[in-house]
């Protein structure tokens, strides 16, 4: 087992516990937060590609994935926090006007 | 250091200053509803003008993107907001997100790809959530966290393309040959993050609740726009990776006919109906994707009349609000008969009645469908593509018998409705102008 | 008059915009000039001498096999444009007095002149992709004229059914039109061995084509639509239901008969249904309470006779039998609706009787029709209806005498129809004939006696057709075949007289409709359940993509 | 390499028990604190990976802005954010798709990785290059989306504001 072997089964790990959370939390800051899980798996991944193929550019790529999951956590924070002011859910799955 | 930009990141360019020039007279602009959308559009001129001497998909892409986005700058006068004064930002969350769409569909490398879509994603779920009432951010919430799962796995296919291959570049023509079991893996995740997109079984979900509450004024441009973007960035996906992809969009392409035929069925909702209207279409365009090249070139032209027909809709729905639009209403909503025509039209054309482009872009999916994805999904999608006419069409009679009343029509609003309705009407009539563009983006 | 007549569709599309706009004091007379204009370039075309001309526009939908804009003018073409022409002028004129003070009068023409321009293209597409657009196109305008009252329950349910029945057609159609080898889709030449030698052939080119006729022409199980159907104006059922859009599906079939002669079973099979629909539509006839329903089983009936025709390897027969039927069917419904126009709206044969006294001119004309429809000899009726049945006893004796023993149920509902509604107690107050109601019969009579002479003694419209359909065989008029069919349809007319004397007005009888009603509500029942699937809830929705995810990765990464 | 092994595998079990805390935790803010302990040692992988400067990025974007945004938020929230606790449909839910997800990956990861090829010079210099050179389209790419993302959050914040 090398060290790149356990990386990459932690990152394959932490996607799918991610992946849970979003499943098991009603709270929707806590589904964001599940979420970040899930993209902290993905830069890992790339940074540890970064390490394999011997190359900078891994690094160069991770900055600016670092950059999208920012753009991602503020909006959706501020969708959540707007859900919440509009007293319209604090659970992702109890008002649900839209369905059918 | 010296860059020389292609022409479609110039048009990328302007269409951000375009949103800079807008956000710098926010306060300004925000009691006028009509200056900040004809800024956009100068934008969207100068855009165009400077991808003419672009390839064929730039040009494609970005003119294509450019008439999508104009019809929802003519419709931010009359959009449902729940602050009006917010008409500037949602002008400037136009520009971006077609701008995004643009990186989406001309974009040389995969992080190109994911930029672009994150950009178009995020200002499709900012601008739904400001539709008025509580239905367009709920909806919009739960569109932004699947799309935040999809960005995450897409993101989780780069690391697995960069870590097999060492490089972001699309697969080209052979490259299935050298990579391995990581490379597939990479190339399904980031084609399935693409693929949220177009909102195709089994990734309809939360596309199909934003499209039933998003302001109608917004709808028409998110559906058209991501659509655009998405089809003809995997046809050049799809292009160096055939074999692992083709059977993946057969299947989900004949299951989303199948899945938006039913669903749609015992829709009375109109707006609801043509969400599910959405899915089918999606999955006409995805079943060509996985048809080789004519396929791909029939996705491209399929995407580009159903633009059109889904712009036409909803610019002729426009300002109807945000809630429920039953189906047996429609006489008495007093759409005039502009809008009434341009309803009528965009649903023939949904319904694939001759000559109305939504037939012909049907014709080519299943020509090429029959050649490449044999039997049975033809045959599947023959019947889901004539079964469109009992729910598109139940809408007709009251729509054409109400076509007579008056109307308080906005000028932006009527020229709107005309430039979808033009592109309708050429598709329809000179169906092989659109063939051999998207041939030519496409092959 | 070669170079025109490809191009006779657009006719009636000024009086479309004419009347849409508002012209004309009295709304609809802008349009009735198209189809006069359209009768007269296709009798010009004839009397100029029948010159083949085609317009081709080559690579206009380079996406299809053929994907030329072809329209074809020969004397097929020629001849279904003069019906059209002829009976949709008369049916137009007759509307503008029927359809008086309804308010959607203009709408009413512009759905007609739509109708009209969508058939002529049908007839004149050269390809099966031009004909796809008129064939769509024809079923969109009888969808939009069943469900033209709207304030009447059930009309919509009753377009949406006509819709239904429609798309199973245009499916078959439209799986024809892409399935056919590149530079195939030319309807002369589909049965040109290049043509047939895609996958599954000659046969399931036969087959494809067969289900789309059967759908346009309410054959076997598909017939469920018409009765409905007749939800909508009297005129469109004549017009439409009647004369013109119904008989596309036997315009297919001799446009290429070619293919289907190529496939023998398929034929036998045209055949069989051909006869087993003529028969069942004349005995469900039978049990019709409605007057337009009556009617309508009786087209479904004649239009058995065409299709067995078309199976018997006479193309010919079945084309004449269509051109015959146009006018007597058109009168006979135009009859009928001056009958109900005239006692307010009513339908039911129980309500209906002794109109004969008041309305002299819709019973002398519905008993011209009458004596058409049963192939007195001398009519047109007559002349067409033997050639088909020689044709069967030549080919199948078994299906023709099957086809002689239909003259005598042809006999028996008319014969009811007739005696019910003109004859017996009279139960209603009918006001008048207007003039423009029945003014319109006459000539529309007048071809239902003499259209068989176009054909007897000259020959002359076997001869116009010899170069679309191949060596044509000559009539045989006045043969004994003729005459038994003739004395069983008056022996039916006789016999039915008791039949109206003793159960006036059966119980409504829709037979073997419940697969079509069966379908459409699984359809709906699995609309419901899957759109209850789409339940608003995240949770849901996040499992069910990430386990889509899931499995195309380890399908796609695996296999 | 060896010597690395031993502090990989902590850190590695570090972020999936601190990922394990944010999944299974009820109040959020004990949720946004194992975000926090998550964040940071994801920094400690990226630099036992020899990535320096994505190390101090995730720092200063992730631990220091990106958790303190949530702990903003949390902090926002009526009551705390507490929810009810799962039902087992819920955990049933998650279990499944977890799991599928892991299989899916698990079959897909388990092949033999190349051996790394041998480590460039690190710094800062051939970062910025690649960034410039390589990846100028899409380092330029990132300003539409910060500028969505801006307009975004204030005119989602500014959604309900009550007119003057």
């Amino acid at each position: 087992m090398t060290a790149e072997a356990i990386v990459l089964a932690t990152t394959a790990a932490l996607f799918a516990l991610g992946a849970a959370g979003v499943l098991l939390r009603r709270n929707p800051v806590a589904v964001l937060m599940a979420v970040e899980i899930m993209l902290n798996a993905a830069n890992l991944l790339i940074v540890l590609g970064g390490r394999v193929r011997g190359e900078v550019l891994g690094q160069a790529i991770a900055l600016i994935v670092l950059v999208i999951a920012a753009a991602e956590a503020v909006i959706g924070l501020g969708l959540a926090l707007a859900l919440y002011r509009d007293q319209v859910m604090a659970d992702v799955d109890e008002t649900r006007e839209v369905r059918g | 250091m010296n860059i020389a930009l292609t022409p479609e990141q110039l048009a990328i360019v302007v269409l951000v200053l375009g949103a800079v020039v807008v956000l710098g007279f926010v306060q300004a602009l925000a009691s006028n509803a009509t200056t900040a959308p004809l800024i956009g559009i100068v934008a969207l001129i100068v855009a165009v003008a400077t991808t003419l001497g672009g390839g064929p998909v730039a040009r494609l892409a970005v003119g294509a993107i450019a008439v999508a986005a104009a019809v929802g700058l003519l419709l931010v006068p009359s959009l449902e907001l729940e602050r009006p004064t917010q008409r500037p930002e949602v002008v400037a969350l136009i520009l971006l997100g077609a701008a995004g769409a643009i990186a989406l569909a001309t974009g040389t490398d995969v992080l190109q790809l994911v930029l672009g879509l994150e950009t178009l994603s995020l200002s499709v779920a900012v601008l739904v959530s400001l539709g008025s009432g509580e239905r367009p951010l709920e909806a919009a919430f739960r569109y932004f966290v699947l799309a935040a799962i999809s960005l995450a796995s897409f993101l989780y296919g780069i690391g697995l393309l960069y870590l097999s291959t060492g490089s972001l570049a699309l697969p080209g023509p052979g490259a299935l040959l050298g990579g391995g079991v990581l490379f597939q893996a990479g190339v399904v995740l980031i084609a399935l993050g693409v693929v949220f997109e177009l909102a195709v079984v089994p990734l309809q979900w939360g596309l199909l609740d934003a499209y039933t509450a998003a302001p109608p004024a917004v709808a028409g441009y998110a559906m058209a726009t991501a659509k655009l973007g998405a089809v003809i960035a995997l046809a050049r996906l799809i292009s160096g990776v055939e074999g692992v992809l083709n059977h993946v969009f057969i299947a989900i392409g004949v299951l989303s006919i199948a899945w938006g035929t039913f669903g749609a069925l015992a829709q009375r909702d109109l707006r609801r109906m043509l969400a599910y209207s959405a899915v089918v279409n999606a999955g006409f365009s995805a079943l060509a994707l996985g048809c080789g090249p004519d396929g791909r070139a029939a996705a491209i032209f399929y995407v580009v009349t159903y633009a059109a027909t889904s712009l036409l809709i909803f610019a002729s729905l426009a300002g109807r609000g945000t809630g429920p639009l039953g189906l047996s209403l429609i006489s008495t909503e007093r759409l005039g008969p502009l809008r009434a025509a341009g309803l009528a039209l965009g649903l023939l054309s949904l319904s694939g009645i001759p000559p109305a482009p939504g037939f012909w872009a049907k014709l080519a999916v299943l020509w090429a469908s029959w050649y490449a994805a044999g039997v049975w999904p033809t045959v599947i999608a023959v019947l889901g593509g004539v079964a469109g006419v009992l729910y598109y069409l139940r809408a007709l009679p009251d729509l054409l018998a109400a076509a007579r009343q008056v109307e308080i029509a906005r000028p932006l609003v009527g020229s709107a409705v005309v430039l979808a309705g033009i592109a309708v009407v050429v598709l329809g009539l000179v169906p092989g102008l659109a063939w051999t563009l998207a041939g030519l983006a496409g092959g | 008059m070669s170079a025109l007549l490809p191009w006779t569709w657009v006719l009636t599309l000024p009086g479309l915009v004419l009347t849409a706009a508002g012209v004309g004091r009295r709304p609809g007379i802008a349009s009735i000039w198209g189809p006069l204009v359209m009768l007269l370039a296709a009798l010009a075309w004839f009397a100029t001498g029948a010159v083949p001309g085609d317009v081709v526009i080559p690579n206009w939908a380079p996406f299809l096999p053929d994907g030329s804009l072809h329209l074809r003018a020969d004397a097929l073409a020629a001849l279904m444009l003069a019906i059209l022409g002829f009976v949709s002028f008369f049916v137009y004129v007759y509307s503008l007095s029927y359809m008086e003070g309804d308010p959607g009068q203009r709408r009413f023409f512009c759905y007609l002149d739509f109708f009209v321009a969508a058939m002529a293209l049908l007839v004149l597409g050269g390809t099966l992709g031009v004909l796809l657009v008129g064939w769509a196109g024809v079923g969109l305008a009888s969808f939009l004229l069943i469900s033209f009252w709207r304030d009447r329950p059930g009309t919509l349910r009753a377009g949406l059914d006509a819709l239904a029945a429609n798309m199973l057609g245009d499916a078959a159609l439209l799986l024809a039109a892409v399935i056919v080898p590149s530079g195939c889709g030319d309807l002369t030449t589909l049965g040109t061995p290049r043509c047939t030698a895609g996958l599954g052939g000659a046969a399931l080119l036969a087959w494809l084509l067969l289900i789309a006729a059967a759908a346009k022409s309410a054959q076997g199980p598909l017939y469920f639509w018409i009765p409905t159907a007749m939800a909508g104006p009297t005129p469109v059922s004549a017009l439409i239901h009647a004369a013109t859009m119904v008989a596309a599906g036997v315009y297919l079939l001799v446009r290429t008969h070619a293919v289907l002669e190529l496939a023998p079973g398929v034929m036998l099979v045209t055949a069989w249904l051909g006869t087993l629909t003529m028969l069942g539509g004349g005995i469900v006839s039978l049990f019709q309470r409605n007057f337009k329903r009556g009617l309508a089983y009786s087209t479904i009936s004649q239009l058995g006779y065409m299709f067995a025709a078309a199976g018997l390897a006479a193309p010919f027969a079945s084309i004449f039998h269509l051109f015959t039927h146009a006018f007597f069917k058109a009168l006979l419904f135009l009859a009928a609706g001056v009958a109900i126009h005239a006692t307010g709206g009513e339908e039911d044969l129980a309500r209906l009787g002794g109109l004969r006294r008041r309305l002299p001119v819709s019973f002398g004309t519905f008993l011209v029709g009458a004596l058409a429809l049963i192939g007195f000899p001398a009519t047109s009726g007559g002349f067409s209806k033997d050639a088909i049945i020689d044709a069967g006893l030549r080919e199948n004796p078994l299906i023709g005498y099957l086809l002689l023993a239909g003259a005598l149920v042809t006999g028996l509902y008319i014969g009811r129809l007739l005696f019910g509604v003109y004859f017996g107690p009279e139960r209603t107050h009918p006001h008048h004939e207007p003039a423009l109601q029945v003014w319109p019969l006459v000539p529309l009579a007048i071809m239902a006696v003499v259209a068989g002479y176009f054909e007897w003694p000259g020959g002359g419209l076997s001869r116009a057709l010899t170069p679309v359909l191949g060596a044509i065989e000559p009539l045989r008029a006045f043969s004994a075949t003729g005459l038994a069919a003739a004395v069983l349809g008056l022996a039916g007319i006789g016999l039915s007289w008791p039949i109206v004397q003793s159960a006036p007005g059966a119980t409504p009888a829709e037979v073997g409709t419940g697969w079509a009603d069966a379908l459409g509500q699984a359809g709906y029942s699995l609309s419901r359940g899957l759109a209850g699937l789409q339940t608003g809830l995240l949770t849901r929705y996040a499992l069910a993509s990430l386990l889509g995810v899931a499995v195309i990765l380890l399908l796609a990464a695996r296999l | 390499m060896d010597a690395l092994l031993v502090p990989l595998i902590v850190g590695c079990a570090v972020a999936l028990v601190s990922a394990l805390g944010v999944i299974l935790a009820r109040r959020p803010v004990h949720g946004a604190v194992a975000l926090l302990i998550h964040s940071l040692s994801i920094v400690a992988l990226y630099l036992l990976l020899a990535a320096d400067l994505i190390a101090f990025g995730q720092l200063l974007i992730y631990s220091g802005a990106i958790v303190v945004l949530f702990l903003f938020v949390v902090a926002l929230l009526p009551a705390g954010g507490i929810e009810r606790a799962a039902t087992s449909s819920r955990i049933i839910a998650a279990l499944v798709g977890g799991g599928a997800l892991l299989l899916a990956l698990g079959a897909v990861l388990s092949v033999q990785l190349p051996a790394p090829a041998p480590q460039p010079a690190t710094g800062v210099a051939p970062i910025g290059r690649a960034l410039l050179e390589p990846l100028v389209v899409p380092f330029e790419l990132t300003a539409p989306l910060l500028l969505v993302a801006i307009i975004g959050a204030v005119t989602i914040w500014r959604r309900q504001e009550v007119e003057r």
